[in-house]
């Protein structure tokens, strides 16, 4: 179990001796029952820190945020402040760090990572826990060891069997304990047993072509291009996407060439043909680097199945390429690299 | 007209003149409109201007409402829309929709004194009612114009400014000078101080970057301006110009069509958001 | 970004005419957005055609030019210095390629001059957005590197010598000379190989400007045409061949025989030897492999008999960085392989040969001092068969090259034992033959009609041992018979195939192969010498099959390549190359991963790209999910908007 | 007008609207959504909200503004006024409900948008009282409305179980009962009561309280630069989720798209654009008005809450709560406010 | 929601399918030239865009010729071993095999994207991958799903 107590005495810690600028972490919400992300920068706040199975969010999205603003205070001419972040983070966040180091975008110095197990289970669907009775109105979900949730509604408290609530992504996760971490809480539990890795895209695969594309077109045709699922993603970083600015780059230097030549891939039309490019793009753009954290699909708020479209590649790029993404942040990425007997058959 | 707001008519760059050059640079551009009657305008008030397949920006009119032939829009180089125009030729067809936004108050100045502060490209959306001022010059007191650029080859409206002299002071400054330049060297702000023109029954009007007019209001302050004595331009960025899409909207304005034009009086008021 | 385009439409007479309605190209051209001339041509390239160019841009005042003509690899240039005459950048003039990839491949007209409003539209697009660059100047070193000793490399060092420039001539055996040196006459003179070869050998080793470097190989290679960094590893040499006597005292005292490479393996040698009487360097050479142990020193005989005290064991492989200009790459050929041809008892009996075998046999210097004996018993033969194009021209089961010599040297062969066996039988099975070259046919016929050698057009089936004799099964296609002839040796001419290691010093040195495994040069007609990777040139087999009098050719044009190149003060390097957009890079370093020259760095958390070892490919773009890095003029816009064009309707 | 509409001949209502576009709630994707209503659709109206709001009727994501081209060198503009076919939804909630008469007003103003009008005026909405709360973020009543309120909506249905007690509130509504014909029936005596009983228990559930509503505005207005923005504001990803999904949010973009580079032909095209995006304000020089997160929370909850009042007279929040319940970061506007208010 | 129309009807049969082919400079593009040399005639439908190199490939062309209405893309380079750049079409292949997954598996007709060697030996070759491609292409009529609606 995840010793609570410990973890804030650590964070608090951390904050006390100076060593971390601040700590992210998961803090009680206010709407319903999902805890929510926050950014304790005092050792007395540290207290609010929670940890339990509404805890969704991935964090390390929040070390970008961090670095951006960091760059930001420089070209401010302020000093930023050297010292280190720490960050909460399960197994899937803490492979999200590791993309980041891999990608230069963070240093290993630069990060402390808390980990915490996720109890050989892993967080609720909100989407499950709604679709049950009352389950809208639960006021909170704890861990129950690896095979149940707890959910108290009003003063009810009630056993779910994990699977029931478990996120599609923790079902299929390989590991559900941050391999990469400066302290750990909580056991490793390696054997989960819940679901086999890809399963969804594995049957997904089943349908025919024409079944396939009229699923897609549903989804892409449903697709408000809000982005929130790239706004959520660690690894979608990038100062300007691609495929859509909503951010992008127009600093002091930027000329007005720059800003006139900026290429349309797509348009912003939420229509089937530029949905399709954006997330045909963004899926190819994650190759190798998305670690499976399900965020993406958890956010968009029309429940369009992302993470298919993610761990299509990732499973290829397990298959075919034996990569994964945050294993190892020292590897060459997937697309920088190759070897001579990648496969060369769909090729005339 | 249509009342279909979002339709521009089809207007006609009859001419183009280059203000100035580099990595911004700024030409002056009149459209006419061939195949339609045009639009009135008021001093103080912008068009949307489109080249079709690269899109819209909201860009002053700088002709004064006197002149019915033309419209004059002065245009820098900034981004996706304006580099077009920059591309354009004599003869190149272009959208234009408008009139947006409300005017400068020109008929109320009547028997005072303005003085104009401008900097950079901000002395276009001025620059029309400078024109109607001059063009009904028994109506008003002393002229008078604060304009400065980074070099001398910044300033626009060279020959206009020339031609304007006498009947309008004109008190130019550069950043940087270059050997013989004859002016004022340093900010706007300071010539502006240096030559402490009365604020006496006066109107002062001001336009340029932002940074600039903060300086310049100050300074008009403390030149003895009440608030309701200095005017300015926001130019928050605007895709709609007719108060719908949000951009342009600072507090419960939408500048597009509350403002451009803001007395000092009206704009200390809303939320420092442009 | 150009605004005022001209577009040219060429006729080339018929070429593009005849299918492509070269009007109707120029006509729908002109509508298109920034196009402000165009017009259709009958000859682009002529005279009047370029002094068009020329004319139309100043006329116009053109900022941007396409040619729709004839491939880039034509006219290009022609079009782009055209252009430049017109007061243009070069770089603002684009060739569609309507001819090449269209009307000659296109039948109807209709779809064929829509196909070329399309190309000649996407050139239109893609040049409006091009830079007019300035190529990028380089210094260079002036000093070569030649690899390989072989004829080709000896010729090649030789002339660059002579030509004022510092060579390294780097040789993988511990004598230079190649495979000639085995060689016992040459056709068509039948001069002796080794009287023709070693005065160069000599040559080689006294030029004061020519760096010897045997028994070294190139491990590594950096930098770019003009400046590239050479890592040269050099084995042991345990014997100085500055102090050894050549008086054979080691040899005599070495207790171990192993087959002599250097004779085809017809004779053994000792591990401390001497390759060729007239090896250069003149010395004995230590083959640490053979030995029966350095280190820690078993026998060490040698050492203790050596009185010039050459022999030092401890000695070291040595590996030394180099800087050079160019290369020139000779690594020359191997026969192909005995044991992949058994079905003519190649490898199975002592008396199946190879023609480099055969050499040896006939060599004054070779195991049986120049006596045409059989490996098995000694026996002078009597009844020999020659078979053709072993390996070579079979694409199903061998090389499907012709290895172009083999006609010659059989012919040489049966020439040579007839001479020295004037009483035997010479037989010769072949498919047709090729004897194209000064003196070669003349020299075929004599061999049949002076010389009686009998010339049987066909394929051997089989060859296989019966009562000490070698039973040679073929089939004479003009007389329609079986053939069988109970033969003492046979004689394969075996296919040349690319020395062993060609793929590996084409991978170290960024060059690429051709489907055979023949290094590959960069245009078959245009650039027979030149690599593809500027400033590494090819001479002789390594190349591709030749004789002696084409290697040494292609050895002094790879030469004097290299003298043209070194003789520039400075080199100019295409100027598309990678060009980061700062403000999107993040500093990721994929693009530093993918680049294969290593032409890119991080330099403030931000790829920064060495503008003179890029090489303008692009494998950077492609990885950069940022769309931070492009190749000046073939940018992610231009590729867009061309795309664009192409498919609008 | 008030009827009485038994469940089972709802159906038979739609089928009287052959000529009109009907649109209900459907659950898919784990979603609830409006989706139309076919011949074979099953309608089930016991729907929590809608993930969209209906503004999209009105206002869709995307709309042509006109197509141009070039002739003989000179630009062609064609507008592409849309002429849809009288839509029906049926199942708007009460707070959606009352957002509609706030987007008529951004669309009218001192210029009507015609394409917002095209729409709109062949909009009939068709309203469903709720019988309680869909989620602990409904705050209809905390913003001054209520689960059956029937401001913006055509016609009100109310949920007795077996029927629907049906009441025409504008002309349209009510012509839209009139063609129901047969399917029906009058009230009953013991009905208005029912129907006030059922209204009565929805508003009786508690909900959470918008701080005191009159003084929000007062309270904005003084700590308009309050570092608590920034601090509500420190998770906020900047998705937009909040704004696309709101029935009120109206702010878009203009953007040309082009068709045929070669010949200059394309479409100016409105599509959705929210404020809560880095670069909405960005001015073409790299200056943003509103470049820091804080600024953007408070332009959103200003709006709804401030300027909106301001101008208008009223709250543009109509307390659908579904910027709370889908925002990634549990970002929640009515803590927000009541922070603000007890700052 | 539905926030545009369905695809529209297939057109009438006779539909000629519009191949961009990105080729790159080396191999597959002086590989066509040979073709053109040989005079070896093969369908018009594809039109060619010449690339530095397979490796430069982005993903996006692929994207972006589909949404701007292609019927089929073609990426062709140097065979393995042989790329002008070493390495470029090493790199192109591992990412254009997960492009080309990636849209088998949201149900672009698989047979639209298609990748070739050709060496600049290789002009028959070149003719007979556009022919095929052509070929295969044509019974699947217009690409209508990742095609831009306007
Ligand atoms: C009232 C008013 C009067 C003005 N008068 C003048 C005048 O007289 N003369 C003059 O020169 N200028 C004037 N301006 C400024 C002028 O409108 C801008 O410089 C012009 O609109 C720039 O447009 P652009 O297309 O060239 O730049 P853009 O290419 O639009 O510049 C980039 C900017 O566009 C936006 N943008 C770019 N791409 C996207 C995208 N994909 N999605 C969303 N946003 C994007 C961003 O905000 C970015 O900062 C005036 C502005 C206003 C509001
Ligand atoms: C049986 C036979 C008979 C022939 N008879 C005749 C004839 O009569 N007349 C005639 O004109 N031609 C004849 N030839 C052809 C002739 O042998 C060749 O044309 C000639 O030898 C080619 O020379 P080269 O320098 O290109 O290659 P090679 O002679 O093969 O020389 C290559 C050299 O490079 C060295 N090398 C290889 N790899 C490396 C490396 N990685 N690093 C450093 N060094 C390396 C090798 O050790 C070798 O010394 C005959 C060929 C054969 C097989
Ligand atoms: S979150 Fe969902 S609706 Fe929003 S852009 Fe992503 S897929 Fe589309
Ligand atoms: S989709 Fe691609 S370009 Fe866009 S933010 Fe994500 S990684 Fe960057
Ligand atoms: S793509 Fe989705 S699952 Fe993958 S890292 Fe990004 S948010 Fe997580
Ligand atoms: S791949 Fe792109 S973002 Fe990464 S370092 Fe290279 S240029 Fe920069
Ligand atoms: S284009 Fe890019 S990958 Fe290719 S050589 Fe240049 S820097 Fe390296
Ligand atoms: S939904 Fe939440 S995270 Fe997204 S923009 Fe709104 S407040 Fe920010």
């Amino acid at each position: 179990m995840v010793n609570v107590d410990a973890l804030r005495g650590y964070a608090a810690d951390l904050l006390e001796k100076g060593q971390v600028r601040a700590v992210i972490g998961y803090r009680r919400g206010t709407a319903g029952v999902l805890a929510q992300p926050c950014t304790i920068d005092e050792a007395g706040e540290a207290e609010t820190l929670v940890w339990d199975p509404t805890c969704l969010n991935n964090l390390a999205r929040y070390l970008v945020e961090d670095r951006q603003q960091q760059a930001a205070a420089q070209t401010r001419n302020k000093t930023p402040d050297g010292r280190p972040v720490a960050i909460v983070a399960k197994g899937c966040d803490s492979r999200a760090v590791a993309v980041l180091l891999q990608e230069n975008y963070l240093k290993r110095e630069d990060v402390v990572i808390i980990g915490v197990s996720c109890e050989g289970s892993g967080v609720i669907d909100p989407r499950k826990l709604a679709a049950r009775p009352e389950g809208r109105w639960a006021s909170r979900v704890d861990f129950a060891g690896a095979d149940a949730f707890k959910v108290t509604v009003g003063g009810d408290e009630t056993l779910i069997p994990a699977r029931d609530l478990l996120a599609d992504r923790c079902l299929e996760c390989r590991a559900a304990a941050p391999a990469l971490n400066d302290v750990l809480f909580g056991e490793v539990v390696t054997e989960r047993g819940l679901d086999e890795p890809f399963r969804a895209v594995k049957a997904a695969q089943g349908a025919t072509e024409d079944a396939r594309w009229a699923t897609w077109e549903h989804h892409f045709d449903r697709c408000l291009r809000c982005f929130a699922c790239r706004a959520v993603c660690p690894m979608c970083y990038c100062p300007e996407c691609v495929v859509d600015s909503t951010t992008f780059v127009n600093t002091p230097g930027t000329t007005a060439e720059e800003k006139a030549t900026r290429i349309r891939w797509c348009e912003r039309s939420a229509s089937v043909s530029e949905s399709a490019l954006y997330h045909l793009t963004r899926a190819i753009h994650l190759a190798g680097r998305c670690i499976d954290c399900g965020e993406c699909e958890r956010v968009c708020p029309v429940n369009i199945p992302l993470r298919l479209l993610n761990t299509k590649l990732e499973m290829e790029a397990f298959e075919q390429f034996q990569y994964e993404a945050g294993r190892d942040f020292g590897q060459a990425s997937l697309l920088s690299s190759f070897r001579d007997e990648d496969p060369n058959s769909f090729i005339r | 007209m249509t009342d279909n707001s979002y339709l521009p008519q089809i207007g006609r760059i009859a001419d183009i003149q280059e203000e100035t050059r580099g990595a911004r640079a700024i030409k002056t551009f009149q459209v006419e409109f061939p195949d339609s009657e045009g639009f009135e305008h008021d001093c103080g008030q912008c068009a949307m201007l489109s080249i079709f397949g690269r899109g819209e920006s909201m860009i002053s009119i700088a002709s004064s409402p006197l002149v019915k032939e033309y419209k004059q829009f002065s245009i820098m180089r900034m981004g996706r829309v304006t580099s077009a125009f920059h591309d354009a030729r004599v003869g190149d067809f272009i959208g234009v929709r408008g009139p947006y936004g409300n005017r400068f108050p020109l008929a109320d100045w009547k028997g005072r004194d303005l003085v104009f502060v401008g900097g950079g490209v901000g002395l276009a959306p001025m620059w029309g009612a400078l024109q109607t001022a001059v063009a009904q010059g028994e109506d008003y007191g002393k002229i008078s114009l604060f304009y400065g650029a980074r070099t001398a080859g910044d300033i626009m409206y060279k020959a206009d400014l020339e031609r304007l002299q006498g009947a309008v002071e004109v008190q130019l400054s550069v950043d940087a000078p270059e050997a013989g330049w004859q002016g004022y060297t340093g900010f706007v702000p300071a010539n502006l101080m240096d030559k402490a023109p009365s604020s006496a029954n006066a109107i002062a009007i001001t336009c340029g970057p932002p940074i600039m007019i903060k300086f310049v209001i100050q300074n008009l302050k403390a030149l003895g301006f009440a608030d309701e004595q200095i005017y300015t331009t926001i130019e928050n960025k605007m895709k709609c110009g007719i108060g719908k899409c949000g951009r342009c909207n600072v507090g419960k304005d939408y500048v597009c069509t509350t403002g451009p034009v803001y007395s000092w009086a009206e704009l200390k008021d809303l939320p420092q958001e442009y | 970004m150009s605004k005022r385009t001209g577009v040219f439409v060429c006729h080339c007479g018929k070429n593009i005419a005849a299918t492509v309605d070269v009007k109707k190209v120029a006509r729908e051209l002109a509508k298109d957005d920034g196009v402000v001339f165009c017009e259709d041509y009958v000859y682009m390239c002529s005279d009047p055609g370029q002094g068009a160019v020329i004319d139309a841009i100043k006329e116009n005042d053109l900022d941007g030019m396409v040619i729709s003509c004839c491939s880039p690899t034509l006219h290009e240039k022609t079009f782009r210095d055209a252009s430049e005459l017109g007061g243009l950048s070069g770089f603002r003039c684009e060739i569609a390629n309507i001819r090449e990839q269209c009307s000659w491949v296109h039948k109807d007209p209709d779809e064929a001059t829509d196909k070329a409003i399309k190309i000649s539209r996407a050139a239109v697009r893609r040049v409006q957005r091009n830079e007019p660059l300035d190529p990028i100047g380089v210094p260079v070193t002036r000093r070569a590197l030649v690899v390989g000793g072989g004829i080709a490399g000896i010729q090649t060092a030789l002339d660059l010598a002579d030509a004022g420039l510092d060579v390294i001539l780097v040789e993988k055996q511990s004598t230079i000379g190649g495979n000639m040196l085995k060689l016992s006459e040459t056709f068509p003179t039948l001069d002796c190989s080794q009287c023709i070869l070693s005065p160069k050998m000599v040559a080689v080793s006294k030029n004061p400007r020519i760096r010897l470097l045997t028994e070294s190989e190139v491990e590594s290679v950096s930098g770019f045409v003009g400046n590239f960094r050479v890592r040269i590893k050099k084995k042991a040499q345990y014997v100085d061949p500055e102090l050894c006597k050549l008086c054979d005292d080691c040899s005599q005292v070495c207790p171990v025989a192993v087959p002599n490479e250097y004779d085809e393996g017809l004779t053994n040698r000792r591990a401390i030897f001497i390759p060729f009487a007239q090896a250069i360097p003149a010395s004995f050479t230590l083959d640490e492999a053979a030995c029966l142990g350095l280190k820690p020193v078993v026998c060490g005989k040698c050492e203790e008999v050596c009185e010039a005290g050459a022999i030092d064991f401890d000695k070291r492989p040595t590996v030394f960085e180099e800087e050079v200009g160019a290369i020139v790459v000779a690594t020359g050929y191997d026969l192909y392989g005995m044991d992949k041809l058994g079905e003519y008892g190649a490898g199975r009996y002592a008396d199946v040969l190879d023609g480099l075998q055969f050499e040896r046999l006939c060599s004054a210097s070779g195991a049986t001092e120049g006596h045409i004996l059989r490996p098995s018993d000694h026996k002078v033969p009597k009844e020999i068969v020659f078979i053709q194009c072993s390996g070579s021209r079979d694409p199903e089961n061998h090389c499907a090259w012709c290895s172009k010599i083999c006609c010659m040297y059989t012919a040489k062969h049966a020439t040579l034992y007839k001479h020295h066996v004037p009483d035997g039988q010479a037989y010769v099975f072949y498919i047709d033959i090729r004897s194209g070259g000064k003196g070669y046919e003349e020299f075929v016929q004599r061999s049949m009609e002076k010389d009686g050698v009998i010339y049987l057009r066909g394929r051997v089936s089989r060859v296989y041992e019966q009562g000490g004799k070698l039973r040679v099964l073929g089939v004479d296609t003009l007389s329609g018979r079986n053939v069988e002839i109970a033969a003492d040796m046979v004689v394969l001419a075996q296919a040349m195939e690319p020395s062993k290691g060609t793929a590996e010093i084409a991978k170290t040195l960024k060059i690429g192969l051709g489907k055979d495994g023949f290094l590959a040069e960069a245009h078959p007609k245009l650039k027979p010498v030149e690599s593809v990777t500027a400033g590494i040139y090819l001479a002789g087999a390594a190349q591709g099959p030749k004789d002696i009098p084409e290697t040494v050719a292609q050895a002094s044009a790879a030469a004097s390549k290299v003298i043209a190149l070194l003789s520039k003060e400075e080199l100019h390097h295409s100027p598309t190359v990678a060009k980061v957009r700062d403000p999107y890079c993040t500093g990721c370093a994929m693009c530093v991963d993918a680049c294969p020259y290593e032409a890119i760095g991080l330099v403030g958390g931000k790829a920064a790209v060495n503008e003179v070892l890029c090489q303008g490919c692009g494998s950077c773009v492609g990885v950069c999910v940022r769309a931070a890095i492009d190749v000046k003029n073939v940018s992610q816009l231009q590729i867009h908007e061309m795309i664009s064009a192409v498919l609008a309707a | 007008m008030e009827k009485i509409l038994s469940k089972d001949r709802l159906r038979e209502w739609v089928d009287a609207l052959d000529d009109c576009e009907v649109l209900a709630p459907a659950f898919a994707d784990s979603v609830w959504n409006y989706a139309r209503v076919e011949a074979e659709t099953v309608i089930d109206l016991s729907h929590t909200n809608t993930i969209n709001p209906p503004k999209q009727f009105a206002f869709p994501q995307r709309e042509v503004f006109f197509r141009f081209e070039r002739a003989d060198g000179v630009p062609r503009l064609t507008p592409t006024l849309p002429d849809p076919r009288p839509t029906v939804v049926i199942g708007v909630r009460p707070c959606d409900g009352r957002g509609m008469p706030r987007n008529d007003t951004v669309f009218s103003k001192e210029f009507k948008d015609p394409y917002y009008w095209a729409r709109r005026e062949r909009l009939v909405l068709v309203g469903l009282a709720c019988n309680q709360p869909h989620s602990p973020n409904c705050v209809c009543q905390s913003v001054g409305g209520a689960p059956h309120a029937e401001e913006g909506l055509d016609v009100l249905m109310t949920d007795l179980g077996d029927r629907f007690h049906v009441k025409g509130i504008t002309a349209k509504g009510g012509e839209l009962i009139a063609r129901g014909g047969d399917a029906f029936a009058s009230l009953q005596a013991g009905d208005p009561a029912e129907v006030a009983r059922v209204h009565a228990a929805a508003s009786s559930h508690p909900q959470r309280p918008v701080a005191e509503l009159g003084t929000v505005a007062e309270a904005i207005r003084a700590r308009f630069d309050s570092p608590l923005w920034e601090e509500m504001a420190r998770h906020c990803i900047g998705c937009g989720i909040c704004t696309y999904l709101c029935p009120t949010c109206h702010c878009f973009d203009i953007n040309d798209e082009v068709t045929n580079p070669n010949h200059g032909t394309g479409e100016r095209v409105r599509t959705w654009d929210n404020c809560q995006f880095p670069d909405f304000t960005m001015h073409t020089s790299g200056h943003n008005p509103r470049g820091d997160l804080g600024s953007r929370l408070r332009q959103r909850v200003a709006h709804k809450f401030l300027y909106f009042v301001e101008n208008h007279g009223t709250q543009q929040c109509t307390g659908c709560g579904r910027c709370i319940s889908e925002c990634p970061v549990g970002i929640d506007i009515v803590a927000v406010v009541d922070r603000v208010s007890r700052a | 929601m539905p926030n545009s129309s369905q695809s529209p009807a297939p057109e009438a049969q006779a539909h000629e399918p519009r191949v961009v082919a990105f080729l790159c400079k080396w191999c597959s593009s002086a590989g066509s030239d040979l073709a053109g040399v040989s005079r070896i005639q093969y369908s018009a439908n594809a039109t060619p865009i010449t690339i530095p190199c397979t490796g430069s490939m982005s993903p996006l062309y692929v994207l972006s010729a589909f949404n701007k209405g292609a019927d089929g893309v073609l990426v062709s380079g140097c065979h393995p071993g042989d790329c002008h750049y070493m390495e470029g079409n090493y790199l192109a292949r591992r990412k254009l095999y997960l492009v080309k997954q990636l849209l088998q598996f949201v149900g672009l007709e698989a047979e639209r994207f298609r990748m070739s060697w050709v060496s600049a030996a290789e002009g028959a070759k070149f003719a007979e991958v556009i022919d095929e491609f052509v070929g295969d292409l044509r019974p699947l009529g217009p690409q209508t799903r990742l095609k831009a609606k306007h």
